[in-house]
């Protein structure tokens, strides 16, 4: 398989939680290979932030998006040529506080992409200000006496819009996390990743993880108890918490079509107009 | 029937919000349409669902027609109010005015026009078991001003109407049979126009219609909307024809997500559009400036209706033209173009398409609400441009933004069967260097941008290839308008004792220099609709004119032909 | 020290983001400024937090330094990329470098300027136990090349750093006694400079900081604001402020929640301002329309980087003129003014904060990262403006769009004293009547339309009570320019054979006509940071003038004085 | 006290749900003047929609926003004048599609604030395209084939954002409505009152919701509890699902301040400036 890697000089800080990211991103890519997907069937897009540099370290097509609406241009990647495997990159600021309802709806949708959520609990790029992910209390330069909002619950939040697969995976659990992005793209409908990345520069959570990190030993079968487990106060589970089959926004709109490959010709537009 | 003295007929209907006014309207003028009539239908409604009040106006003739008229020589009125208002309004003593005379008996003797009341009403409850729809009542006595058998009421009926055929026709006929007992009082009042030769390919167009099935017949995939009047039936339009015509209409959750989802469709290869009104088009406007900075061909439509912010939703207005003119942050090429007709619409629709995959650029199309929601008996012209996706010569590796001499660069997407594994298609927000990484290095700055800017100077010769600008009329004073503003001048110049020239611009950004030269320091007049003579300004801005008079107009209205005639004659 | 031939002199300094290149440069342009130098202090960044390459450069004079210069005297590299970089592009023979020889050794015979390298990385090794802070190198060697003791040296860290004080000052004067035994190497690069008497109202102050205190001194309550380069530091500097200066900054969940909800604090009576950059302004336009449409007081603050869309972020542009001319749809007034230094900065957005008020309107501060990121010694000009709000005389019932003859109607906010039980206040994003109620007649819009025109007119006419250009210099050829394009000449100036007026402008829209007059027809050069001349383009649909030379810069760096001053030279 | 409403004529369709809403509204708002509320202390915003036309039909202050952005105004009322009691009515396009993002982080922030709801499934003033909360297979113009999403589900969607007190009424059942709204005014931190709202027009849902209304016992304690009642396959329950004081946004932001009461002195902030 050829090379996964772009030559662009990768500008993340040393000890960033987003290495682990990038080295699960190609496993996961060289595994999906093996499954016989083809590489110029996937399709990346990201939003802006730190998170978003991937896009330039993977040599892989896609659109290098605006801050929060990577989870829109994916959507509109998927529906024009449904042959793509659409995968996502989001920051916590980017895909729950800019973009919100866009990963919501493409959650609602069941929009048949992939969205891999890089919780750092900060904005890295801009700075370190408070993310929606942000513990309450969080300082950063827009709130230096201390974030006084409470953080959203990615998980049980996309699960309430209707995410049909959900896992979390920590940056510094390789192995584990390309597993599940593996299967995330796989799986047929609206997939999220929350991964735990910390921040080295603005919120460096390794040992808080490290304490209280826990595999899931098995996905729940009802979703109160995926909720439960997601937002547990004490161990950070790692693993599937959500997972079912449910109709997929592209086929409910067109079937087997492609919009694409089969647009009509020329030709064919002209004898349907004069008709 | 005879050629009359008149050219133009029309026929007024008014009722509340959802008694049909509009429908039936619809229904009349493709009845007109059949008798090979040149028809224009314009509709005045408010932004509500029911009650208020709505009302339709039909004006047709054995020439083209480009207006509605206020003046009506048939006025059909459901309700009280709209009796009033229009009977007030409009009337003439050759009018001929129907009205439900359950609803309020006019109080006065001496009617400016032949009034005829009918007990619409008592009739509905007698003959209905299912929902009534009074609008039957304005098709049926259109037949009998028309002199049209029962026969054909009967199956227009049936063609138009999908619930309720039994009762409808029932109501039709009854009504129909009423009044032609009447007929003897009407006869001042009819249209006694002589009809063409039948027009095959005529189809009752609306301008948004139009532009929907132009941007079609060029090769669009995917729409992408979010409701907001005066654009929805855009969405609407290609929603309907989504099975027959494979064409993807999405009603996303909000303007932003159209115009970034437009943007990951076209990224697949789709050829796609989006639209919007003002406040809708707002927020659309940093993926405007995406696709000008990663080179997405992008067809966005605006229709304009009067602002700022909400403004005056179902109502008419031309005040966006500096905003569409310099959309999104950034410097890229714009192209800003605004149909005169409906037909236009459709040309210009598949032209901007067109432009915008050839030049790899977002372009705008920008109409209002007159020219978008008025229909006229149109025929497409088929002869427009196709942009056909040619398999670029792959340089290995492939560079999404190769640097050339022209600024395009060949163009991929990931999944076609054209690429392989080991092309990788990058398309970038941030600066760039030509693979598509991202950039802030000095030097590939000025190198993409200026890759950008030879591109925009290619893209703004290339809009020389079409029409830019539209002259109507052989001499007499230049008056330059865009948009509705064109159809309003060309209906009027029928009526104008001093003769003009009427400059449609069809291309707005880049502006048409060339072809405007012959007019430079020109007497001109400017016919807008707005307050700050957005028009005007742009113009003066770009070449050397002395503006007699600027026409402003901003009440959300269209010009009556015969008012705006009068007007003109007072300042050419 | 004594006066050299040489006015300005230069320290650059080089390191991997995260090393604290800029912190350093602050404290020595403090130390700087404390010893009554002027300086201009810029920063080179990219869009990464560690690692990279970032540089910062003090220029410093006895008189005014209006910008920062390349070419350095004193050099301090904490990495071999800036080594290379800084040694290679601006060492001039005169120049002294510095740099830390653990990181490489330079493998050159003839170094191009006086070379020495310190074993930082090892000695930091020793020192510290905390995080090491190689910015404290820096700032030692600073203080030897400027002949500066050690106990001040020490004061200074101990007064500027608020962590690992002990390790830091350790390790900042092994530094200094390993320089101060070089010292007789250094003299030839001295600065040389004569301190002036001390100021002691100056401050170091970047653009951005001034705006935020300008806002603030003429009533700022709330700043809504969320992150983007270059405008977040307005964002940061309001946080910090907040306990002391009752300021509330909010960060808020996207441009649209901070627009609306500054609009929402304006209802409620709050002096309010927002700011972004390109991407998150494109996003507040259909709100800044409802500004224009609620006549809502508001002052928008839009700080450019190249574009389009997410563009180069740390870098400086002039890219959005035509786009911050023309924000938002729908016909109404806007005002457009861009600060020419910090010190307009602060006094513009008081006057504008208050014209805002005045005439219940928004208003757009237009500024670019390079005045808005750098700093200069900044006397903060206190006589601006402050829009005192007096209590409307109340007309029963009050209407908050009362029509008035000149256009501007009472303002009343729910829930301030003086409203009483009675009062209903009602702002509206819809067209509406004098009660704040909607319409969408014809004639109640005309009549609502006009009163926005006439006091669109009066707050353009107001606008001419304050300084809607700036003129620098004295005779030879209009050099046109504005925001930090000025600053660009101004530095320029000292060194340009051939004369040139330097021409700012301050107010962008309305266009200065008056004040510009005297210049119609001349034949002038515009500089500016675009592809596309944008500002030569607006300068010639405005007035009558020959451009003989459009300097156009893009590729997001500020001339180095020099540089400037030649080109100058070649297009006057 | 005085009338509360307007000489406009109202031009919701003879028959709608929003005539009962607004007359709860008024009923509401009388009650809570003999609270001792004072009606000058009432601040109302709206996005666009046939339900923001109850901005024109109220004699309240306040300002008519744009569509989907009524949440966010409203709280920055509410955060420049706290004294204020803000109420925000939203469409559910307006706010849970349009506006979704404001409408989740007014919860999150559990800011001070009242959002009416106008579940109406279905975008009314522009003629009846499906909304967040429309049915699966709901035809509209946007949709002739019918509606291949499925819908959110109002109350446990912002309880999981992080509202504080959540309760839901009928346009039918004015009394218990009103009493609602005055519970939630009365509520210190972010309420939302999900009104079903049948569109006669174009989604008539009386049958329906005649047969399956049931009035909740009692608010459950627990919220997991709530969540299962708000999404009960066969009853529409009425009444408050969840009702929990937390912090309040404006309040960790400057406690008892007042911003625009106690706004520095133009001579207060020249002293600051020159210190
Ligand atoms: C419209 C817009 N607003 C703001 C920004 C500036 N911006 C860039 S990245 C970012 C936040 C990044 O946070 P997150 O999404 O969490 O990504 P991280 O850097 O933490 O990976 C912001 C606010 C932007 N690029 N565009
Ligand atoms: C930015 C913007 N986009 C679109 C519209 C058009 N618009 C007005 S109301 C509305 C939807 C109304 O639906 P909902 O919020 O559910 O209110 P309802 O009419 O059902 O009460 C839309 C799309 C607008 N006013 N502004
Ligand atoms: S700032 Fe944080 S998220 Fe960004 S690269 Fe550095 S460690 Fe990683
Ligand atoms: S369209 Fe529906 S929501 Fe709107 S007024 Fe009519 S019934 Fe009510
Ligand atoms: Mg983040
Ligand atoms: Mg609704």
């Amino acid at each position: 398989m050829r090379e996964l890697g772009t030559h662009k000089e990768n500008t993340w800080c040393s000890g960033c939680g987003n290495f682990g990211i990038l080295t699960a991103v190609k496993k996961a890519i060289t595994a999906l290979v093996e499954d016989n997907i083809k590489l110029s069937n996937i399709a990346i897009t990201c939003g802006i932030g730190c998170h978003g540099k991937i896009f330039d370290y993977l040599a892989l097509s896609g659109i290098y998006g605006l801050h929060g609406r990577g989870t829109a241009t994916a959507q509109g990647l998927k529906l024009a040529n449904p042959k793509l495997h659409v995968i996502s990159f989001g920051g916590d600021g980017d895909s729950l506080g800019e973009g919100l309802e866009h990963t919501l709806f493409a959650a609602k949708r069941n929009m048949d992409i992939t969205l891999i959520l890089f919780n750092n609990g900060t904005y890295g790029l801009t700075t370190g200000q408070f993310s929606p992910l942000s513990n309450n209390g969080y300082k950063g330069l827009s709130t230096p006496l201390g974030n006084i909002e409470r953080p959203f619950r990615a998980i049980p939040l996309l699960l309430e819009a209707g995410a049909s697969f959900v896992a979390r995976g920590y940056s510094a659990k390789i192995d584990h996390l390309a597993s599940l992005i593996q299967q995330a793209v796989l799986h047929k409908g609206f997939s999220l990743i929350e991964v735990m990345q910390p921040c080295v520069s603005y919120n460096n959570t390794y040992a808080d993880l490290n304490n209280r990190v826990k595999m899931l030993e098995i996905t729940p079968n009802e979703i109160t108890q995926s909720v439960k487990l997601a937002a547990d106060p004490e161990h950070v589970y790692l693993g599937i918490f959500y997972r079912q089959l449910l109709p997929v926004y592209h086929e409910e709109l067109y079937q087997n079509a492609n919009p694409v490959l089969d647009s009509l010709s020329h030709q064919q537009r002209l004898e349907l107009l004069s008709k | 029937m005879t050629l009359s003295n008149k050219k133009v007929s029309s026929i007024l209907i008014g009722g509340k919000a959802g008694e049909g006014v509009k429908k039936a309207a619809q229904v009349i003028a493709k009845v007109l349409l059949k008798q090979s009539y040149h028809v224009f239908q314009a509709d005045d409604y408010q932004s509500l669902i029911k009650g208020g009040h709505n009302f339709s106006t039909i004006s047709f003739a054995t020439e083209p027609v480009y207006n509605a008229y206020n003046s009506a020589d048939l006025l059909i009125s459901f309700d009280k109010r709209s009796m009033e208002t229009h009977w007030l309004d409009f009337s003439s003593s050759k009018s001929l005015h129907y009205y439900n005379d359950n609803d309020a008996k006019p109080d006065i003797t001496n009617p400016p026009c032949t009034l005829i009341g009918y007990p619409l009403t008592a009739l509905m409850k007698q003959i209905y078991s299912s929902p009534s729809n009074v609008s039957m009542a304005a098709i049926a006595l259109f037949f009998v001003w028309m002199e049209c058998s029962e026969a054909e009421l009967e199956s227009t009926i049936k063609q138009e109407f999908r619930y309720g055929i039994e009762d409808n026709i029932r109501f039709a006929k009854a009504v129909y049979r009423m009044a032609l007992a009447d007929a003897h009082l009407i006869s001042e009042s009819k249209p006694g126009l002589q009809a063409n030769q039948a027009q095959a390919n005529w189809r009752l167009t609306s301008g948004n219609q139009a532009i929907a099935m132009g941007a079609w017949l060029a090769g669009l995939d995917f729409y992408y909307g979010y409701p907001m009047t005066p654009a929805s039936s855009i969405l609407h339009y290609l929603a309907l024809k989504m099975p027959s015509h494979k064409v993807y209409a999405i009603h996303a959750e909000s303007e932003l997500a159209v115009a970034n989802m437009a943007i990951g469709s076209v990224v697949a290869g789709a050829k796609t559009a989006i639209g919007s009104s003002g406040g809708g088009f707002a927020l659309m406007q940093e993926a405007f400036s995406l696709a000008g900075m990663a080179e997405i061909p992008l067809l966005c439509i605006l229709v304009s209706r009067p602002g700022p912010a909400t403004g005056v939703s179902t109502y008419t207005a031309q005040e966006d033209l500096p905003f569409a003119l310099n959309q999104g942050h950034g410097d890229f090429t714009r192209i800003v173009a605004a149909p005169d007709s409906p037909e236009r619409a459709f040309s210009l629709a598949a032209e901007l398409l067109s432009l915008a995959w050839e030049f790899q650029n977002p372009v705008i199309l920008l109409s209002d609400k007159h020219l978008s929601e008025s229909s006229i008996n149109a025929v497409f012209p088929l002869d427009v441009p196709f942009f056909q996706q040619t398999i670029p010569q792959q340089n290995k590796p492939y560079e999404r933004y190769a640097v050339t001499d022209e600024g395009i660069s060949p163009l991929l997407f990931p999944g076609s069967d054209f690429v392989d594994e080991d092309t990788v298609i990058k398309w970038n927000s941030h600066e760039h260097l030509p693979s598509g990484l991202r950039t802030d290095k000095a030097e590939p700055m000025i190198g993409m941008k200026d890759k950008r800017a030879r591109k925009g100077s290619a893209l703004n010769e290339a809009t020389k290839h079409y029409q830019r600008i539209a002259i109507y009329g052989n001499s007499g004073t230049p008056v330059f308008a865009y948009g509705s503003s064109v159809l309003e001048l060309r209906e009027a110049q029928k009526y104008c004792s001093k003769p003009f020239v009427i400059i449609a611009l069809v291309y707005l950004l880049p502006f048409p220099s060339e072809e405007l030269e012959q007019y430079a320091n020109s007497q001109i007049v400017v016919l807008e609709h707005s307050v700050n003579g957005n028009l005007a300004t742009y113009l003066l801005q770009n070449m050397s004119l002395c503006i007699k008079h600027n026409i402003l107009r901003y009440d959300g209205r269209a010009y009556d032909p015969h008012e705006l005639a009068a007007l003109l004659e007072e300042v050419l």
